[in-house]
C-alpha cells in the first residue's frame, strides 16, 4: 500500500500515529524537505524536523533523548557521503553511528526504529520516500514504550 | 526570565489553507515564557515586519519566533527586522510551518498540530539562544597565486590590476606553463607565444607582482585573510641581481646532450639553462642532476672539477654554492593554478593505479609520440624550426595517423574523464600538419568528437572539410613496428570494416592528468581533491573557482581539463573573487562556531582528528609562575565552519557550537 | 624441489615430445615431477565454450587430486590446460558461489591452497640454474619467442609478466645464451583448437606469425603451448604452400631448447617427432663437423 | 515503490544497516542505475551470470580491431555488445559468429570499459549450447566439441586418434588431413588405444551434475 494514500483517508480515531523526529542537517535534507514542500509533494504528517547544521553535530545522545521523551522513531539524514557540505561531516557521523547502533541495541531500541538516510537538496521525492517509508514501518512497530513503561515503573 | 513573541504567518492562503493560524498563536500563547502571540497574513510584508519590531519595543521581547516559510527564505529578513529594533539577530528564529508542513500535508488537524509541535521546538530553542555577535577577522590584502601558467599570470595580472599585491610563486626557471609550449592554438590558430609572451613579460614587470621562479610552497598557515605561507625558493646557482640573460655559460657548458623538458624529450638542453629563448625570467639554472661540476661533488671529489660557466660569465653570477631558501609571506587569500601534465605512454606511470599502453608500445616506438611533442614538432621555435619531421630518421611523414583519448574514457587505465582538450588540439594538428605538408594523409581515429565551444565545431569541420583530414571512428587495438613504419591495427565501426593501415609517425592525444605531487600540495592547503587528483570546486555549478577552504581559490587545468579560454575566464573569476574579498579591511562572519570550554576540557584532541579544516588548535594554560598545567583545544573562530562534529565527538562535552549547543538541542527534544 | 605435474591429454600424444623434453630436463634442474594421480582431461575450449561449470569443475577435481597429494605448485606444461586449471582456481577464488556447485559435481571439497604453474614462470624462475648448468651455449642464435594467447592473457591469470609486454619467455631464452628477436606477434593468435575443425583460419593466422618471425630474422620459434606447436609445426607445410615459402622454421618447445643447451641429445628431447625437421638448427647449434650428420642420424632414427 | 521519473537515484530510502563503516566506504555510490538486471533481456542474463553490465560497451571498436577472426565473422565483438544493448536476440544467436570466437581474450585485455567480450561471448554460446546444442554453430565446430565432450566423459581423457576419428565421423570430412594419420603413428603422436581413468563415475557425475552438457553426451 502506499504511503500517500494512508494519509488521504484519515485514520481511525484511536489508531496508533507513531512520533517521529528527524534530525537533518541544513544543506541537503533540510533543504531537499523544502524541496518537497515547494513541489507539494504529500507525505505523512507524523515528521518532525530538527535543524542541525551537519550530521556531524548529531550526537547518539540525540536520539536515545528522543526516544526517552516519547519519540516511536527517529530519521537520521544528511548529504551523500562525498557531497558533505563540510568535508568530511558525515563520515564521522557515520563512523559514529556505526558504534552508535550497538549502543542503541544495548539500551533496548530496535534498530527498525531508526533510519539512516543520505538525501540530497535535490530529492525532495526521496525525502518524501524516507518519511513515508519509516512512518510505516514505526507504524508496524507500535509504539515505544519500553522507556515510558520504565518511567511508569519507577 | 525570557520573554518571546511568535509570529504565525498564513502566507496568503500557502500556509492558512492547511494550518489554523489562529489556533497556533494561540495555543503558542501558552507555552512557558511566552508573551506575545499574534498570527498574520504576510509577516514578510512591510507591516508584517513592522509588528515585529513594535513587539519587541513594546514588550521587551528577549526573543522572537516566527513561524512561516524556510529559514532559508526569510531567516535574513526577519533577522535584520530583529536587529533594527535593537534585539539581538541570532535571537531570532524561524519554524518552518509552510515547506514541511503546510504545503505536504491536507488533514488540517493534523498538519495544525504539527505546525504548533514545530513552532515549540524552536521557541523552546530561541529561549536557550545566546546574543552573538558576528566575527570579524582583518584581512590581509595580499594574493599568493600557485603556478605561473597563462591562469596563473592572469589571475595575477587580474588581482595586481585591481590595486592589490600578488606573489606569484611558479617552481619551473620560467613562467609560462605549458601554453608556451604550443605552436598555434585552437580555435582560430594564433602563435601562441605572440599571445602569451607579452603577458609574461607584463607579470614580470608589474610593480605589484613579485615573481618567485623555481620555487615552491613548503607550507601554509592560517585562514582567509590572514595565511602565512612558507615559500622555498630553489637554489638557481645563478645570482639573479647580477645575471643579465647574456646566455655565454650556457654556450660554454659541455654538457649538452640533456634532453629538454621544454621541447618533450625532443630537443637538447645544457646543464645551465634557461628552459626557452622567451624565458622570463631570462635568467640560467644549473640543473644539480646533471651537472658534472655538482655530480662530482655529490661522489665526494675534493677537486672543482669543470666550472666553465663561471669563467664564462663575465658578471659572476654563477654561484655553485647557492642554498635553498625559506621565505614567509603574509596573504589574505590564495589562487590554486598548477596546471597538468600528460598521461605517460611509457610503463612507467605518474599514479599508482594507472597502467601504461603496452599494446602501443609502452612508447619504445620512436615515431609514436604524444600531442605535445607534435606541438613542438610544429612550433617554428621548436626543435626542427617548424618542419614536420619524425623523430626516427628526421623524414618528412606522408602519413600521420593521430589517436584520440589514449588513457582518457578508459577505465581500464584507470581514467574515466574525457580530457576535453584533444579532441580540438588534434583537429588543430592534423590542419597544422596538412598546411605544412600538402600531399600528407591525416588519419584521425576517434570515438566521439567533441567540440562544444563558440567555433568549436566548425573548427573541426574546417579541419575536415578544407584541410581533408579523414576521420575514422574506432579505436585502435595494437601499433607496431612494420619496417620503418608503424603498423596501425584499428576498426572502422561505421562501416563495420577491420582498418589497417601503415603510418609514417602516430600522434597520441593522451589523457590531461594533473600535475605530479598536487595531492601534497592540496594537503598543506587543506583543499580537496577528487580521486584522480583534481582539485575540487565548492560547487560545480555555482562556486566553480571556489575551494571548500574559504580564501583558497582554484583556476585552470588543476581543477580539470581546461583549455586556453576555460583557463583564462577562470582565472579572470578567481581575481574577482580575491578582489571582492579583498574590498574589506576586515570580514565579518557567521558567529555559528565552536567554542571550547577551558575548565573541562581534558585535551584529549579528538576534536582535532575529526575536523575537516583543521580549526582546532593547542592552547598551553599556564599558571601564574608561567608552569604549564595542562595543554588543552581552542578553535580558531577564523577557520572553523561550524560543522559541529567536534562537540558530537567530545567526551567531555566540553566543546559547544554556538547556536546549536546542547542546551538548545535538548530543549527542543524535551518539548516534545 | 618438488612439483605436482599435471601432463593433460596432449602431452600423452601430439605432443609427446613436450612431456619427454620436460621429464629428461626434470633431474638436471633438481626437480621432482610429482604426476598427479588418475587425473582427468581440463575440459579445453570444448567445456569452456559450452558450459561454464562443468569447465571449472573438471580442473577442480584434478585440483582436489593434487592437493590431497600434498602438492604446494601443481606445474601444467600445456598452456591450454594451464589456463583451464588457473582459471578454475581463480573463479573458485573470486566467485563463492561457485563453491557449492563445483563441491556437489565433484563430491570433494573444492580446491584452495595449490598453486598452478605455467612452464614459462618456472623456467623464468629457474634462470640463474639453467644459466648455470649451460653445456652448450646457443650464444647468439635469434629466437622468437611465441606466447599465443593463453599465456599471456587474462590478465588474472597472467603469471609470464605484463599482458602486453611479458618478458619471462624471453628471459629463459637469454639463460640460454640465445638472442631473442623483437618481433610482433609474439601475443597474437595461432588459431588454437580450429587446428582440426577450421583448417583455413588456422593457416591463415598462423602463416603471419611464421612469416613476422622469419621477417625478424628467427632461426626457430619457441613455443610452449601443444596446440600452437601442432598449428605452426604441422600446419607449416600448408601455410609454406600458400605463401610459396620452406616450411623450415624449426618449431620448439621451451623445455627443448633449454634441453638443448644443458646438452641433452636429440632422442632424450623428442626432436625427431617434429614436423619441420630440427635436424639442420640442431648441426648447426653443435657446429662441430659430422655433429651434424650424427644429429640428423640421431633424428632420422626417431622419425 | 515505482521510482520517480527524471531521477537517478535509487529512490528506496538506504538506511545504514550492515557492516561497520570504513573510510574506503565513503565513496560508495547508493545510487542503483535503472538499466535493466533483472528482467528478460539478453542484458540482464548476461549481467546475472557474469555481473558484467553490457551498456557499459561505448562501441569504441577496439576489440574488433585486435580480433584475429574479426575478418570472418559476421557479428565482430563490438557488434555482439550492441546486439545485446539492442536485445536482438534470434539475429545474434542464430548467427555463427559466436562459434568463431577463440577465446584468445585480445578483446578482453584492450577493451577499455572492462566489457570483457570474451567472457560475454562465452556465456552466449552456453546459452545456445544448453538451448539447442549449439544449432548456429558450424558445424565443423560443433561437431568437435561433441566429439571432444564425449571423449572425455566417456575414458576421462582425451584420446587423440578417438577424438579425430569421432569427428570425422561427425564431419564426414574422412579425407581432410588423411595423410595425417600416418604422420602422426610414425611419430609417436597417437596412442591407438585409449587411456582410461580409474574415477570415471566421478567424472560421469560431474558431467550429470553439470547438466547442461549431460545432452551432448548422450549423444550417439
Ligand atoms: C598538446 C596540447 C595542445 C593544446 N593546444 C591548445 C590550443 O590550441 N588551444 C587552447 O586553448 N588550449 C590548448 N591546450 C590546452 C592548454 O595547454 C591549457 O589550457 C593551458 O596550458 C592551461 O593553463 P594552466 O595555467 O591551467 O596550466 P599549465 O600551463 O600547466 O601551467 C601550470 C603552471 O604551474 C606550475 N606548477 C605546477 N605545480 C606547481 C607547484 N607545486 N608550485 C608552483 N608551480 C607549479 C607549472 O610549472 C606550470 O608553469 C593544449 C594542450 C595540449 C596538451
Ligand atoms: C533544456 C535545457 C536544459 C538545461 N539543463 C542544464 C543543466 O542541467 N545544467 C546546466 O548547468 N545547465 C543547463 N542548461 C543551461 C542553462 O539553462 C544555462 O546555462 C543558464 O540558464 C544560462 O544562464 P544565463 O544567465 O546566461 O542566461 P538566461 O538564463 O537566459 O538568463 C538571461 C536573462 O536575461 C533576461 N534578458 C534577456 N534580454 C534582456 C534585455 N534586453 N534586457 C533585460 N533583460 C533581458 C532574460 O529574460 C533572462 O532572465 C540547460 C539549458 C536548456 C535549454
Ligand atoms: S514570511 Fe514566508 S510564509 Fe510568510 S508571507 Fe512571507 S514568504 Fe510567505
Ligand atoms: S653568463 Fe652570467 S650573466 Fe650571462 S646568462 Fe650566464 S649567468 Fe647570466
Ligand atoms: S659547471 Fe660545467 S657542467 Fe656544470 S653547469 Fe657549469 S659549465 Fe655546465
Ligand atoms: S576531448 Fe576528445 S579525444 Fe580527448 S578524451 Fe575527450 S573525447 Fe577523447
Ligand atoms: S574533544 Fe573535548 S575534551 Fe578533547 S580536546 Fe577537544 S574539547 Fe577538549
Ligand atoms: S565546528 Fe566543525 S569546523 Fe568548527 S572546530 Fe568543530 S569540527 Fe572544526
Ligand atoms: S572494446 Fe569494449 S567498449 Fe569498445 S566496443 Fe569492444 S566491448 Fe565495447
Ligand atoms: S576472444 Fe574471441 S572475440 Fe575476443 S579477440 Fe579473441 S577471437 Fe576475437
Amino acid at each position: 500500500m502506499s504511503e500517500a494514500t494512508a494519509t488521504r483517508t484519515p485514520p481511525a480515531v484511536d489508531a496508533f500515529e507513531p512520533k517521529i523526529i528527524a534530525f537533518v542537517c541544513n544543506w541537503c535534507t533540510y533543504t531537499g524537505a523544502d524541496l518537497a514542500g515547494t513541489s507539494r509533494l504529500q507525505m505523512a504528517p507524523n515528521v518532525r524536523i530538527i535543524r542541525l547544521p551537519c550530521t556531524g553535530r548529531i550526537d547518539p545522545l540525540f536520539i536515545v533523548k528522543a526516544f526517552e521523551r516519547g519519540a516511536d522513531g527517529v530519521i537520521v539524514s544528511g548529504c551523500h557521503p562525498g557531497d558533505c557540505h563540510y568535508t568530511a561531516g558525515n563520515f564521522h557521523a557515520r563512523r559514529r553511528f556505526a558504534v552508535a547502533r550497538e549502543i542503541m541495541g544495548f539500551l533496548g531500541i530496535d534498530l527498525d526504529r531508526v533510519t539512516f538516510s543520505w538525501v540530497s537538496a535535490s530529492e525532495g521525492g526521496k525525502w518524501s520516500e524516507v518519511v513515508n517509508e519509516t512512518t510505516a514501518r514505526v507504524r508496524k512497530l507500535g509504539p515505544f514504550n519500553t522507556y515510558r513503561d520504565l518511567v511508569a515503573g519507577s | 526570565m525570557a520573554r518571546i513573541g511568535v509570529f504565525v504567518c498564513h502566507c496568503g492562503e500557502n500556509i492558512g489553507r492547511t494550518v489554523d493560524c489562529a489556533q497556533v498563536a494561540e495555543a503558542c500563547g501558552s507555552f512557558p515564557g511566552v508573551v506575545h502571540s499574534v498570527d498574520y497574513k504576510y509577516m514578510c510584508s512591510d507591516p508584517g515586519q513592522l509588528q515585529i519590531k513594535e513587539a519587541i519595543k513594546e514588550k521587551g521581547l528577549t526573543g522572537v519566533v516566527v513561524a512561516a516559510c524556510s529559514p532559508h527564505m526569510h531567516e535574513k529578513t526577519f533577522r535584520k527586522a530583529a536587529a533594527a529594533a535593537g534585539l539581538n539577530p541570532f535571537l531570532c528564529e524561524m519554524a518552518n510551518i509552510r515547506e514541511h508542513c503546510s504545503w505536504i500535508h491536507e488533514d488540517r488537524a493534523r498538519a495544525t498540530a504539527k505546525a504548533i509541535d514545530l513552532t515549540r521546538f524552536i521557541v523552546e530553542k530561541v529561549k536557550r539562544n545566546q546574543p552573538l555577535v558576528p566575527i570579524s577577522i582583518p584581512v590581509e590584502r595580499r594574493a599568493l597565486v600557485i603556478g605561473a601558467g597563462i591562469a596563473g599570470i592572469q589571475a595575477a595580472l587580474d588581482i595586481a590590476d585591481g590595486g592589490r599585491e600578488v606573489i606569484l610563486v611558479e617552481k619551473e626557471p620560467s613562467i609560462g606553463g605549458h601554453m608556451s609550449q604550443l605552436s598555434e592554438t585552437f580555435p582560430t590558430l594564433d602563435c601562441s607565444q605572440c599571445i602569451l609572451t607579452p603577458r609574461m613579460v607584463e607579470a614580470f614587470q608589474h610593480p605589484r607582482i613579485k615573481l618567485m621562479t623555481y620555487s615552491e610552497v613548503e607550507s601554509l598557515e592560517g585562514y582567509i585573510g590572514n595565511f602565512a605561507v612558507t615559500i622555498r625558493k630553489k637554489a638557481r646557482s645563478v645570482d639573479d641581481e647580477l645575471c643579465n640573460g647574456c646566455g655565454d655559460c650556457q654556450s660554454a657548458c659541455p654538457v649538452k646532450k640533456i634532453p629538454s623538458e621544454f621541447d618533450a624529450g625532443l630537443g637538447k638542453r645544457t646543464a645551465i639553462y634557461v628552459p626557452f629563448p622567451q624565458a622570463v625570467p631570462n635568467i640560467p639554472v644549473i640543473d644539480r642532476e646533471r651537472c658534472t661540476r655538482f655530480k662530482a661533488m655529490r661522489k665526494g671529489k675534493k677537486k672543482e672539477v669543470c666550472g666553465r660557466c663561471l669563467k664564462a660569465c663575465g658578471r659572476e653570477a654563477i654561484d655553485f654554492a647557492q642554498e635553498d631558501r625559506l621565505i614567509t609571506e603574509k596573504v589574505g587569500a590564495i589562487v590554486f593554478a598548477t596546471g597538468y601534465q600528460l598521461y605517460s605512454i611509457g610503463e612507467e606511470q605518474p599514479r599508482e593505479h594507472l597502467s601504461g599502453y603496452g599494446e602501443y608500445g609502452y612508447g619504445e616506438i620512436p615515431d609514436v609520440i604524444d600531442g605535445m611533442q607534435f606541438e613542438r614538432l610544429a612550433s617554428a621555435s621548436g626543435p626542427t624550426g617548424g618542419r614536420i619531421e619524425r623523430p626516427s630518421d628526421g623524414k618528412e611523414p606522408e602519413t600521420v595517423v593521430f589517436l584520440q583519448c589514449v588513457g582518457s574514457r578508459d577505465p581500464q587505465k584507470g581514467i574515466d574523464y574525457c580530457s576535453k582538450l584533444c579532441c580540438m588540439y588534434i583537429a588543430k594538428h592534423t590542419m597544422l600538419y596538412r598546411h605544412k605538408v600538402h600531399h600528407g594523409r591525416a588519419v584521425v581515429f576517434y570515438m566521439d568528437v567533441r567540440a562544444g565551444g563558440k567555433g568549436y565545431d566548425e573548427f573541426v569541420r574546417r579541419a575536415v572539410e578544407e584541410d581533408g583530414a579523414e576521420y575514422v571512428r574506432g579505436r585502435v587495438s595494437r601499433l607496431y613496428r612494420a619496417g620503418d613504419k608503424v603498423r596501425v591495427c584499428g576498426f572502422d565501426t561505421l562501416s563495420g570494416e577491420p582498418l589497417e593501415m601503415d603510418a609514417d609517425m602516430v600522434v597520441m592525444a593522451t589523457a590531461i592528468q594533473p600535475q605530479p605531487g598536487i595531492e601534497s600540495l592540496a594537503q598543506k592547503l587543506s583543499v580537496s581533491y577528487d580521486k584522480s587528483g583534481f582539485i575540487n570546486e565548492a560547487h560545480p555549478k555555482l562556486k566553480p573557482v571556489e575551494t571548500n577552504t574559504a580564501g583558497i581559490y582554484v583556476a585552470g587545468a588543476c581543477q580539470a581539463p581546461r583549455d586556453i579560454p576555460d583557463a583564462v575566464a577562470m582565472a579572470s573569476a578567481a581575481a574577482s573573487k580575491v578582489l571582492g574579498l579583498f574590498s574589506n579591511e576586515e570580514l565579518e562572519r557567521d558567529p555559528c562556531v565552536a567554542q571550547v570550554d577551558e575548565t573541562t576540557c581534558s585535551g584529549c584532541f579528538h576534536c582535532e582528528r575529526v575536523c575537516p579544516y583543521g580549526a582546532v588548535e593547542h592552547l598551553e594554560v599556564r599558571d601564574r609562575g608561567g608552569n604549564l598545567i595542562k595543554v588543552i583545544a581552542k578553535v580558531n573562530q577564523g577557520v572553523c565552519q561550524g560543522c559541529g562534529t567536534c562537540q558530537a565527538t567530545c567526551p567531555s562535552k566540553s566543546v559547544e557550537l554556538l547556536g546549536f549547543t546542547d542546551a538548545q538541542i535538548f530543549a527542543a527534544i524535551n518539548s516534545l | 624441489m618438488k612439483l605436482g605435474y599435471f601432463p593433460g591429454c596432449s602431452l600423452h600424444a601430439t605432443a609427446r615430445e613436450f612431456d619427454e623434453s620436460l621429464r629428461a630436463m626434470a633431474p638436471r634442474l633438481d626437480l621432482e615431477l610429482d604426476e598427479v594421480e588418475d587425473w582427468a582431461c581440463c575440459g579445453a575450449t570444448s567445456a569452456h565454450n559450452t558450459n561454464h561449470l562443468l569447465s571449472v569443475s573438471l580442473p577442480a577435481r584434478t585440483l582436489a587430486i593434487s592437493e590431497a597429494q600434498g602438492h604446494e605448485s601443481l606445474l601444467a606444461p600445456c598452456a591450454a590446460c594451464y589456463s583451464r586449471l588457473a582459471y578454475a582456481r581463480h573463479a573458485l577464488e573470486a566467485d563463492p558461489s561457485l563453491c557449492d556447485p563445483v563441491k556437489d559435481a565433484i563430491g570433494r571439497e573444492p580446491p584452495t591452497t595449490v598453486q598452478v604453474l605455467s612452464i614459462v614462470r618456472l623456467l623464468a624462475d629457474l634462470a640463474p640454474r639453467i644459466r648455470e648448468k649451460v653445456a652448450t651455449a646457443l650464444d647468439g642464435v635469434q629466437i622468437a619467442c611465441y606466447y599465443g594467447c593463453l599465456l599471456a592473457r587474462p590478465a588474472e591469470l597472467n603469471d609470464v609478466g605484463s599482458v602486453e609486454a611479458p618478458t619471462a619467455m624471453e628471459d629463459v631464452v637469454k639463460a640460454v645464451g640465445a638472442t631473442p628477436v623483437v618481433w610482433n606477434q609474439r601475443l597474437e593468435c595461432c588459431g588454437g583448437g580450429f587446428s582440426l575443425s577450421r583448417k583455413a583460419s588456422v593457416v591463415r593466422l598462423s602463416r603471419s606469425i611464421v612469416e613476422d618471425a622469419r621477417a625478424a630474422g628467427a632461426a626457430a620459434l619457441v613455443v610452449a603451448c601443444p596446440m600452437c606447436h601442432l598449428n605452426l609445426d604441422f600446419r607449416q607445410k600448408a601455410i609454406a604452400r600458400r605463401s610459396g615459402e620452406r616450411a623450415d622454421m624449426p618449431v620448439f618447445f621451451l623445455t627443448q631448447l633449454v634441453g638443448l643447451a644443458l646438452g641433452m641429445s636429440a632422442t632424450e628431447l623428442g626432436l625427431g617427432r617434429h614436423y619441420v625437421s630440427t635436424a639442420d638448427f640442431v648441426a648447426r647449434l653443435s657446429g662441430q663437423e659430422g655433429a651434424a650428420e650424427s644429429a640428423s642420424e640421431e633424428i632420422k632414427e626417431v622419425g | 515503490m515505482p521510482p520517480l521519473a527524471g531521477q537517478g537515484r535509487c529512490l528506496e530510502s538506504v538506511p545504514w544497516r550492515g557492516a561497520p563503516v570504513s573510510p574506503g566506504e565513503t565513496t560508495l555510490e547508493v545510487s542503483v542505475s535503472h538499466n535493466d538486471h533483472t528482467g528478460s533481456t539478453l542484458a540482464a542474463h548476461v549481467r546475472q551470470v557474469t555481473g558484467l553490465n553490457p551498456a557499459r560497451c561505448y562501441q569504441c571498436g577496439k576489440c574488433s580491431a585486435g580480433c584475429p577472426m574479426a575478418a570472418e565473422m559476421d557479428f565482430r565483438p563490438h557488434d555482439v555488445l550492441r546486439l545485446i544493448q539492442q536485445d536482438k536476440r534470434e539475429q545474434l544467436l542464430s548467427g555463427e559468429s559466436l562459434w568463431l570466437c577463440l577465446t584468445c581474450e585480445t578483446c578482453t585485455a584492450r577493451c577499455p570499459n572492462e566489457c570483457d567480450p570474451a567472457r560475454v561471448i562465452d556465456t552466449l554460446r552456453e546459452m545456445v549450447w544448453r538451448d539447442n546444442g549449439g544449432a548456429g554453430a558450424p558445424r565443423h565446430i560443433r561437431a568437435f566439441h561433441k566429439s571432444f565432450l564425449k571423449q572425455i566423459r566417456r575414458s576421462g581423457r582425451i584420446f587423440e586418434f578417438g577424438l579425430v576419428a569421432g569427428y570425422k565421423m561427425r564431419t564426414g570430412s574422412l579425407f581432410s588431413d588423411v595423410g595425417a594419420v600416418p604422420g602422426m603413428l610414425k611419430r609417436g603422436k597417437l596412442a591407438l588405444t585409449p587411456t582410461r581413468i580409474k574415477g570415471l563415475d566421478e567424472i560421469r557425475r560431474i558431467f550429470d551434475k553439470c547438466a547442461a552438457a549431460e545432452t551432448d553426451a548422450e549423444e550417439p
